[in-house]
Formats: C-alpha cells, structure tokens, sequence
C-alpha cells in the first residue's frame, strides 16, 4: 500500500476516537465495520488486554480476515471461547462485566436514544428497520456506550421516531427509575464531524471537539436541536502515528475502512 | 429408536400450518434444507422466532407463509434491510405479518425460560423504550413490570416461549437424534430445548458410538427429536463450522433478486420449487456457479486435539 | 495477563476470612488441592455453597472454617452420612453452622440467576414441604410466593446468588484462565460465572493456542479469573473425566478416620497441615499406598474424534 | 456363578415391581442401586427405548461397572449427552420431560411424603440426614415417582418428621393448590413386604399386593398408620424368568444386590 503515513480518512478519525474511550483490561462488545475496528486500535496500542466479544457467542476471537458479521466464520477458529447469545447477553452484558458497547442507528437524539426499527409510524412505518437485535440491551447494561452517527439533520434527531435502545431516555434520572444499572449509558456520539459528550447531569449531548476540517458554527448547523457547547471545546486529537501504523500495517492494510466513505462518513 | 428420514417426510409428518416453529441458525447453521421444504410443501399460517433473523425468515416470509413472527432484527447482513419483509411491513406484500419485538437478550432468555420450564424470567433490558410500547399479538402478556418481592426495584418479566417444533441443523446427530455441535451457537441450544418436538437436520448422521466419545457436545437428547435428516450443505448459503463457508456471493444473488417481487418469485422457482431436494439444489449450485467456487466454499483442514472421558 | 500462580499464593490473595465461596465439583473434579490450602491457611467464617456436596465440604465444616452453608445435599456418598457435618449440627462440634437448604433444582437455578444477572429466578420444587418452613440467615429473602402476573398461578422465586470467589479445578486453561472442562458438569458452569473472582485449578495448563482449537469447551473466559493454578491429581480423591478415577479406598479412609474427633485430626494433619502442596501429597500419597495403587488410579486411552471450527 | 435361575432375593423383586412401572420410551431419573437395577430391567425386557438419566448432567448411559453415585466417573464416556445439573433437573425434570423418578427416604409417609433432612426437631435434630439433593424436585415434578422403603414402624410413618420431599403432601388438592403440576406425584410405594399403590382421590398409599412370604396381617402390622387395603389385594407377580435371567446373567452377575439384604430387605 501506498499510503502517505499522516494521511487518514474521516472514518480512521471516527476509530480512533473510539478506541481512546477503551481503557487496558476492559471487556469491549463489538459488531463489524468501525467497532470492531476502534477496538482493535485500543488493544493494539493503549489497552492490549482488552477483551472483544461478539453477541453471537464469540469472546477474543483472532479472525483471519475482518468479521463481516457477528457470526462471521471467521471468528470461530481461534477464539477463547465460543457459547451462545445467552452466555454473552446474559452471562456477561446482564450480568455486569460488559465495560464498552458500540452502537449506532438511524437516527440518534440529543439523550443519546436510538432507533433502528422504523422510520415513521411504526404501525404503517415509511421504512422498516431490522429492530433491537443486541443494541438495545447493550444501550441498557453496558457500563459505557459509544454511539457512531451520520452528522446531518436526518441521523440526529431531537427526538426519535422509536426509541428502540435507551440513551438517557427523558433525562436526568429516567435511568434509573426505569430501574437501568448504575453508572451506565451513554459515553459520547462520534459523528463525522465532531465528538459529542454527554453531561452526566441533564443527559444531554454537548459538543466536546470538532474534527479538523470542521467548525463549531458547522457542526450546529448540522444538528437539529439546540446543541450545547463544551467550555473548552476544541479541535479532535488527529490519529497518532502509532494509530495510523497499526490502522495501515495491522488491521486494515487493505483499506477497507474506506467503504464508510461512500456512506457518507467524510 | 432409529428417526432418520427424508427432510421432505420429517417436514411433512412434523411440520403443520398454524405451528409455532423454532428455526435455529444464526448465518452460523440456518436449517436451509429444511426451510426450502417447508416452502415447497406450503406449510403456511407459521409462527416463527428466532433472535437475529435473516435471508432464511425474509424468504418464509417473501413466500406468504408467516402469519406471526417474535422477532428481535430482520436483515440480510452486510446486504441491507430485508426486502420480503420490509414489503410486508410497509406495503402488506405478499401481506402483513404480525410482529412481537424483543431483544436479542429478552429473546434468548424466553426461549431459555421455556426449555427450563420456567414460566417467566427477569430481564434488565427494554425498559424505558418504545419496546414495551408497542405490543402485538402476545397484547399484555408481552411482558409485565413488577415491583421485585425482594427489594421493591421495578423488574421486568417476559414470559417463556414454548414453540411446537424446534429446527436446527447440526454438525452431527446419531440414528436416535442426540444432536451434537460446536462453534456459534446463537440461541439454537435455547430454542430447540424449548420446543415440543425438535426436527434435526445434520451434516453427517454417525454411529451412537460416536455421540458417546465426546458426550459434552450433545445439545439436544434423543427423546426430545422427532425426525433426524442428513442434509451435507444444508446450512447454504449460511455455513456450518468445519464443513464449508458462508457463501457471500450467494447472499448478494438473493437481495438482488428480492429487490423485487417478479426477482424473488424467480429466485424461488430456481431455487426452491424446481429443486427436489438437498442433492438437487447442490447440483444445480455446482452447475450455475461451477465445482470450483463449490469446492472453494469448503472447510480447510484445522482439528482440534481430542479429548479422553476415560477413567 | 499471565495468572498463573501457586496455590498458596492464590489462595492467600484471593480468598478471605469471611467470604462466600461457590466450590465446584460433584465428586467430579473437587479442587481438593485448594480447598486442603483454604485450611492451611485457617481462612475462617466461610460460607460455602454448592449442590451436592460431599467429603471436601465436610472436611471444611470439620475444620471450623464454616459459618454458614448454602446447600441441597451433604453426604459421603456410599460411606454414608458426613460425619463432620452431623457433629456440627447435632454437637456443635466444633461449632454449629448455620445452613440455608435449597434443592438440586432450586440452588442451581439461583446460582445460573447470579451468573445471568437476574434478580430471583422462579422454580418449581420447593412449594408445599418444609423446605419452605426452614428459614435461616436469608431470612425472608431465602424465596418469596407470588402470584404470577401472567395467569395468576403461586410461583416460588428464589434469589439469585453471587459468591464472592468461585474455585473450580477443570481438565486444562491457557495462562489467561480460560477455563476448559468436559464431563459431568454439576453445577460448576453456572457457579464459576455467578461469582465476582474466579479461581481455576486444572490439570494442566496450556496454551491460548490450544484453547481456540476448540473454544466451545471453554466454561469460563479469562476476564472473570484472577488465578490460574496447576496441580495435577488435584480433584484427587475426587476425579477428573480422562485423567484420573476416583479413590474410593480413600474415601472409605475419610469416612473411618472422620468417625472420630481424634481421627479427623489425625487425617487433617497427616493430609494437610503436614504436607505443603499438592506434590508433597501425591508423593505422600505414593509412599503410603504405593505405586502401583497410584498407577491404578490413572484414566484409560479412549479419546474423541476431533473436531474442526475451520471454515 | 452358581444360582438356582428360579431363585430370587426379595431387593431383586423389589427392583423388577420398580420395572414393571416404566413403560417404553419412559425418561427416568435413577440414582444408584435400586434404581437403576430397576430401569435396567426394564430397558433389557419391555421396555428397551427407555432413556436413563442422572441429575449430574448424564442421559443414556452406558456404564461399564455399576455406578456408585450419580456421579461416578463411569457414567461419562459412552453416554449420549453429558450436561449438567441445570439440563437434567431444569431442562429436563422442570420442564416436564421426565416420566419417571425413583425416591427413598429414612421416613414415609402415607401421602407419600417423604423425609431425608432430620430424625426429630429440625433445630436440634436427634439425626441429622443429609438433605434433599435431588429428591424434592424429583417428587415435585417428575410425572410418577415410585418410593422404595423398608417396610417397619421406624421407615414408614403416619407422618413425617420433615418433608423433605412431597407426596401428596396433607391429601386431595394440595398438589394442585401448590402449583405442582397437573398428573404428577407418587405411584407406589414398593417395600420388601408389599407394594402400596396411592389413591389418587384421597392421595393415601394402600395395599395392592404382598410380596410371597408376607400376608396382609404381617404388613399391617408392620405399618403405622391404618393401612387400606385393596378389594383384589395379591401376591406380588414373582419376577418372570426373563427378568431373572437379565438380572442374574447381564446387571448383575456378581450378585451385589445382595448388598440391600444387609440393609434390612428381606
């Protein structure tokens, strides 16, 4: 390959940023695509006991080629231990040990609630959606969720058409009078323009730094609420040169992370 | 008690429209063999369940003979949303099925409840999401919220499921139907355990001898299967871990033809109505797509070490 | 992360006066060599669970290392009733424990209920015997009878249960502590994973490499251990499926010397306090009943076919 | 080994009235001893698809020496499923696959209770037993149990000290107003004098036959509640040559029943 070393594309950014939210020794459940690649980025630098799951059955799998599923053959030959959903959604994501989720959605809202089952009205929907499957127990019991989004008035939503995974649903403390865990729910939403976090207290999303390339003024334009703006907001840390060896030479030497181009991740 | 039959007599004896049918896999193992049968033999007004469902439920669908579906995701994977069911949904084509949606927690966990012979279980997900707002057939027995008797939290309950035939396919089963696998399992275990009957189709049927060198393997005991079918290939285009490949190629093939309605009724006829059976179908995969891609779909040689329950 | 460590050491860091230890084995694979460590080392006001237990529970109790015991069954098997645990509850000898009595169905459930992350979990047994009119240090919260709330019937809920440490001994983990077993399982699985630490002995370590050939043995994964402990013979005189039978000779002797007050701490001290690992045991072992009795004791060659995850 | 093929121990017909209860195709939970010589003579004559299970995790068995315990190491290679506790006595006990399961106890009573926990005050028991293990879901939920006993005042009782496991608890209904499920609950009662059959109306054992060698006054005598007594009450079919034959040339060739004499069955 030849690539120029510094140079990356905005979904290398988006990765990196996810994998800077996983600490050594955290127990991460990942999907295909940027999660799976976030975390491979944290366990090849910073975090190299972080243990990856997949919902299907699969823990710290060493897949020959990138999963293209979460039941991708792939993940089978090698891997620690290969059981069944209720081990990784019960044994492991209900019963606490999960630290990191990945999520993402067709449309996320300022609370960080996601909705992957219908756009519309869900009795004549405009557009079916797959539904849950893993995300909405993985927005309720993972300690920390990080949400992957589109930046534009579609993705974000003020409010959801259907809340199928909880962010912090209404607000400040509608987790947990909902009866969710302590110490969960959203971390951040990483879009492709900015990094949002959410302030603890009133559940919503802020604006913690803007991508190079991207302005606040933008970013707001693009968001369909009244987004609120960190104090010290500033530019997004780009990827390091480690990130971007282990990115080209490890993980992804085929540049496959590039097809997140084409869905408009730039 | 020797249960080995064709997929067309196990599907034809055990199957009968109006079920409430299990059908296991999860890309890894989808009881495809079975699947097609079920559609040649027009066994309609189904319930079906199974979390994470794929191009296999899209097709039961698509073929207008699901009535009812409890379901947590319907998607054809890397290929998108599914098309037979999105027309269903959204445009009542072939007509509009009635879904019940969980999770691939809450799912999993009834289907457990139900093997277990458990009436309900606790689960710590949905609440607070449009989840438990929409219900549909199951109405207020889709879920319940309790106070806990032990310490008061709002808890809640989902209740077990208890499908009449349970489909699976398998790496391997003996004449009697102890079904032994490995690698992903998906809630396969769960939900073939939950149901009444349990349709085993495998890879390889062996000798009992052979479920007695590695008994830990077994998923589901004899007394609970009905028919044991050997289907080789039976999972395709999903795969079966140590027998062949996930066939993506074949993936793409049907979301293209499912695009549209005249596409998919093709695909059925080529596929399905003008196969008669699991050999059928393979020659005709090998003759469309030639021996080499076939051949290249199958499992490289990576066995694990044996173990010994001598004592 | 590399955990291996010594039994001394794993017990020492990990296991404290006051905790609630979930021990596996069901004369299958008792951690004999851990538990003879926990009394060594006198770490006291145990409480202690598992369905079904046998002499190392017993021997436990004889101790005086025990406070409380959540169990179904305590028996020496074909040697008859424990005689240390009829002591502590008809003598107070050497002090009376507290137990809380469940069922091989009950206490199972309540320990998959830990290990799931649910609350309670409803069982079936139980209802109208007086296992219901016994209460002890769980109070009220030993179950609770509710009217269900999807069809009104009285079902009994018994709360989850999460031991503080696991200590199971298996066949073989990687350094990681992954764990991986075949054979009788008891209530080990669902044990090891209800518990906040786990502590795997095993028979032999070997690599991660090994391990992922055949990843659906795996019981516990890596995250949940904080020790990884070899001691070979260790279940002794338990056993452990394709490496060792069981010693009844042995247990005939524990059942003799255990008649007795002074027998028990004739045993305790000859086969524990005088010996300082599991080496030192099995050679004390080979010294007193021989080699060749030893040799006997040593599984058969009867191993499974392998098996391939490739794909 | 040198015995008359006509000549039997009275453990050998207790066993053989054990068999004639399973049908083919029965799932039976056996523990050790009698149990399991009873489902083995049923497999080996009327009733050879009949599937045996241990509460350890073990179905369909194929032991090469008697097992000891349920979960002697000889139950493992060769068996058709080795599981767990769970499977057995969850996904198959609780969940209502199990037809037949086989109970004895230190007391009996004339529902059918049973008792394994303590001789005396539970608090301060004169005898401390050693609990119910398996036996309580085994008389909760398996479709028939049959109860063996010694049949004297000490092992049979009006009623018992602890019920450890249920019968038919304090009689007609109780099952029922429990939750215990429909048609479940004791079958007979076989001891080494007689079979006591229960009536399911009243849910009180009666006797159904003396085994050849005791009468009607000896085991009501021996009985310490007004025993019933059946308008046919019989002898005890003796076993028949073929049950005889499998016991004496195929279970148990070296006679070890002869162990349960020792116990008191004579």
């Amino acid at each position: 390959m030849t690539r120029n070393s510094n140079a990356y594309i905005k979904p290398e950014l988006m990765a990196c940023c996810g994998a800077r939210e996983i600490k050594d020794n955290n127990v991460v459940i990942v999907g295909t695509g940027f999660p799976a690649m976030s975390a491979n980025i944290a366990k090849h630098t910073h975090a190299p006991n972080c243990i990856l799951m997949q919902e299907s059955g699969v823990v710290d799998a060493r897949p020959k080629r990138p999963a293209l599923s979460v039941g991708d053959p792939c993940l089978n030959p090698g891997a620690a231990m290969v059981g069944n959903l209720l081990d990784i959604m019960g044994m492991f994501l209900q019963a606490g040990w999960v630290d990191i989720g990945f999520l993402s959605g067709s449309q996320v809202d300022k609370f960080g609630n996601i909705n992957t089952t219908c756009i519309g009205n869900y009795e004549n929907p405009k557009s079916r959606l797959p539904g849950s499957g893993g995300a909405n127990p993985i927005g309720a019991l993972a300690k920390k969720t990080l949400i992957i989004a589109l930046h534009d008035k579609k993705h974000l939503a003020e409010k959801v058409d259907f809340m199928t995974t909880p962010g912090y649903i209404d607000g400040p403390g509608a987790r947990e009078r909902w009866g969710l865990p302590a110490d969960t729910g959203p971390e951040c939403i990483i879009t492709n323009k900015a990094v949002l976090k959410f302030d603890k207290e009133t559940g919503e999303a802020f604006l913690e730094s803007c991508h190079p390339g991207s302005t606040v003024e933008e970013v707001l334009e693009n968001t369909p609420w009244e987004l609120k703006v960190s104090g010290d907001v500033h530019e997004t840390e780009p990827p390091t040169e480690e990130e971007l060896r282990v990115l080209h030479e490890i993980l992804d030497p085929h540049h496959m992370i590039a097809i997140y181009e084409k869905r408009g991740y730039i | 008690m020797n249960k080995v039959m064709s997929t067309k007599d196990a599907i034809s004896k055990f199957v009968n429209p109006g079920d409430f049918l299990f059908i296991g896999g999860y890309i890894c193992r989808p009881p495809f063999a079975a699947i097609h049968e079920i559609i040649r033999q027009r066994k309609n007004d189904l319930t079906i369940t199974r979390s994470n469902a794929a191009d296999d439920f899209d097709m039961l669908i698509g073929a207008g003979l699901v009535k009812r579906f409890i379901g947590t995701f319907l998607s054809l994977g890397i290929y998108g949303l599914g098309r037979c069911y999105r027309r269903s949904l959204e445009k009542s084509i072939p007509h509009k099925i009635e879904v019940e949606e969980y999770t691939n927690l809450s799912l999993p966990m009834m289907l457990m409840a139900g093997a277990m012979g458990m009436p309900f279980v606790p689960v710590k997900d949905m609440v607070g999401t449009d989840l438990l707002n929409v219900k549909s057939f199951m109405g207020e027995n889709k879920y319940k919220m309790i106070d806990s008797p032990f310490d008061g939290k709002p808890t809640l309950l989902v209740p077990a499921l208890k499908p009449d035939v349970a489909i699976i396919h398998v790496q391997q089963a003996d004449e009697d139907g102890n079904a032994q696998m490995w690698g992903i399992g998906g809630d396969c275990r769960a939900g073939a355990n939950a149901a009444g009957k349990v349709i085993v189709s495998c890879e390889r049927i062996v000798s009992r001898e052979i479920t007695g060198k590695d008994p830990s393997r077994t998923i589901v005991p004899s007394f609970k299967v009905v028919a044991v079918t050997e289907e080789p290939f039976g999972a395709h285009p999903g795969y079966t871990p140590g027998f062949y490949d996930v066939d993506f190629g074949f993936g793409y093939q049907y979301q293209q033809a499912s695009n549209s309605l005249e596409g998919f009724d093709n695909f059925l006829k080529e596929w399905v109505f003008d196969i008669q059976d699991r050999k059928a179908y393979t020659q005709h995969y090998i003759k469309k797509f030639g021996y080499e891609m076939f051949r290249k779909l199958q499992a490289g040689f990576d066995y694990s070490y044996p173990v010994s329950y001598a004592y």
